[in-house]
């Protein structure tokens, strides 16, 4: 039975560590152990060193189920400090910020106790072995099949819980606007002999706008009302007024 | 009984098959085929002698214990040799997705699910708690399946309606599908959330 | 053997899973109850006078025959049986919880632990050791866990009131919650183990 025996390997001995982190069943359990090597008497918990150890042995012991690890010593940190604050010795109030850990740790000690109880009884029972070879039974009407509400519940939950976080995508129609990007360009023209395809664009361009803008640009040039021109390879396209014809 | 009759007892009984003389003496180093024959003979005695409610059979070669046949009728009217069957938790969670989603078409169920249902519908349908119920207009005219009588009987329902919290659940269940609008312009493009 | 008794044992052979004395008075429409306790006492006392290899275990609420623990190790040699899986500790630990605070939710389990339980509750639900029993009305209504049949048996106890008391703990259990002064009176329960 692998029960949650005390690893025998020194921890907070200094580097060397030999344990896995498999060998604790979770924080408390490291916590536990580190009383017991100090043979310190959990009420009697001291803080900083504790915390000290525990940090130096997740640290050692790898990153197996850290979660749970790091927030137990970020508890402990905590703790740490609320120890550190000043009091007064007459002050009958105070309230010693380590009840809660303590708490827990006896709490769990006990469960630990009744879990070696149970692994023990087990392995008792698992040396008596029940029938094993039974023949095919006779052909028999099926019994009655049993279903619960919360069975089909539970499988919901689990089947919730197993779809992957989404990555929602939204699909937008953005049609393209040439008759916008015509406007714009006539504009220019209006203003100006020549000029620069980006200019064409307008300000922050999208997508769309690049496509709606080219197909304008075609659309124009058919028409006859300017000419494209691009005055060396990769070079941005010029677009001017067509003098031969008026703009339509 | 005698130690070795009573180890060779113990085996028989817990193995998962029909054991040989040879594979029983494998269980005491100590004991010979013959020994072993001699002890088989007793335990067959004793359950004879002693009218146990179960024999010793030779069979295909090797021993068995089996209980004695006058018993089979009064055993199987009562029916405890089997426990009563529960669903897997695949067939559950299946029959959560078709309760929830209904009618709902095999692809779905695997894109909620993440594996394959061929297997799964088929006994769901066997079992008489789902029933095609239809085709989807969708490529392939896939089959639609729903709950079946039977469902609502097993869990004591009225209607579907009656299903723990429904509305939240088939809101739950939806699969996470791109939500499209307006897919067929050539300028539509995907924006991706988060 | 008197014939109630050996179609009892006849049945409890076949079952190969603990029956109520309530099953098996199902058997025979004349037996009574109080007949067949005394059938099951006649087969116990039956295989404990001639020494067989097997013995009659009241478990989980009910009755079975199961091998004498003497025998486990040549069997087990041999491979013609094998034992059940160990739990692992966090198995063990969890289970422990559920036993003692049932009926308990997910989250409860985690703080006594200190690690989150999952994965282990899942296999324990998949192990037919644990189920659950109910909704909390707390927030979300989580679900909560009780021990199932199957746990009994795991440990052959006869039922919950096997499991130890307090009392026979080294360490007293407290009831829930309810250290939150006097932390010296309760470390002096704590012995060091080991």
């Amino acid at each position: 039975m692998t029960l949650p025996e005390a690893p025998t390997t020194a921890l907070g001995a200094g580097p060397g560590f030999v344990v896995h982190l498999d060998a604790y069943s979770g924080p408390l359990d490291l916590l536990l152990h580190l009383l017991r090597e100090e043979r310190i008497e959990i009420a009697e918990i001291p803080i900083a060193r504790i915390a000290h150890q525990f940090l130096q042995a997740i640290h050692e012991l790898g990153l197996n189920q850290a979660a749970d690890y790091l927030d137990m010593a970020s508890r402990l940190v905590r703790l740490k400090v609320q120890m550190l604050l000043p009091r007064r010795s007459e002050d009958d109030g105070w309230e010693d910020p380590r009840a809660e850990l303590v708490r827990r740790l006896l709490e769990y000690q006990q469960i630990r106790e009744i879990a070696v109880w149970m692994g023990r009884t087990a392995e008792r029972r698992a040396e008596q072995h029940a029938r094993g070879y039974l023949p095919a039974p006779p052909e028999l009407p099926p019994p009655p099949l049993t279903l619960e509400a919360l069975d089909l519940l539970q499988a919901v939950d689990r089947v919730v819980a197993g779809i992957p976080t989404p990555v929602l995508h939204r699909v937008v129609a953005r049609p393209l606007d040439v008759e916008g990007a015509t406007r714009r360009i006539e504009e220019l023209l209006g203003q100006r002999e020549q000029f620069g395809w980006l200019e064409a664009l307008g300000p922050r361009p999208t997508i769309v706008d690049v496509l709606s803008t080219l197909l304008a640009l075609l659309e124009l040039a058919k028409r006859g009302a300017i000419r494209l021109a691009q005055p060396s390879p990769f070079s941005p396209m010029v677009i001017a007024r067509d003098t031969a014809r008026p703009a339509a | 009984m005698t130690p070795l009759a009573q180890l060779l007892e113990a085996a028989l009984f817990s193995a998962a098959r029909p054991l040989t003389a040879e594979e029983l003496a494998t269980l005491d180093q100590d004991a010979a085929l013959a020994d072993v024959r001699v002890a088989l003979d007793q335990i067959r005695e004793h359950y004879d002698f002693e009218q146990h409610g179960v024999e010793l059979v030779e069979m295909a070669g090797g021993y068995q214990i089996l209980t004695r046949a006058v018993h089979a009728a009064a055993i199987e009217r009562a029916q405890f040799s089997v426990r009563t069957p529960k669903l897997t938790a695949a067939a559950l969670e299946t029959l959560a997705v078709i309760a929830y989603r209904q009618p709902v078409g095999r692809a779905e169920i695997e894109e909620i699910r993440g594996v394959s249902a061929g297997g799964v519908l088929r006994s769901l349908q066997e079992r008489g708690l789902i029933e095609v119920v239809g085709r989807s207009e969708a490529l392939g005219r896939p089959l639609l399946y729903g709950t079946a009588a039977m469902f609502l009987e097993l869990l004591g329902l009225r209607d579907l309606a009656d299903l723990p919290r429904a509305e939240e659940l088939t809101i739950a269940l939806q699969p996470h599908r791109a939500v499209t609008e307006g897919e067929d312009d050539a300028a539509a493009y995907v924006e991706a959330e988060s």
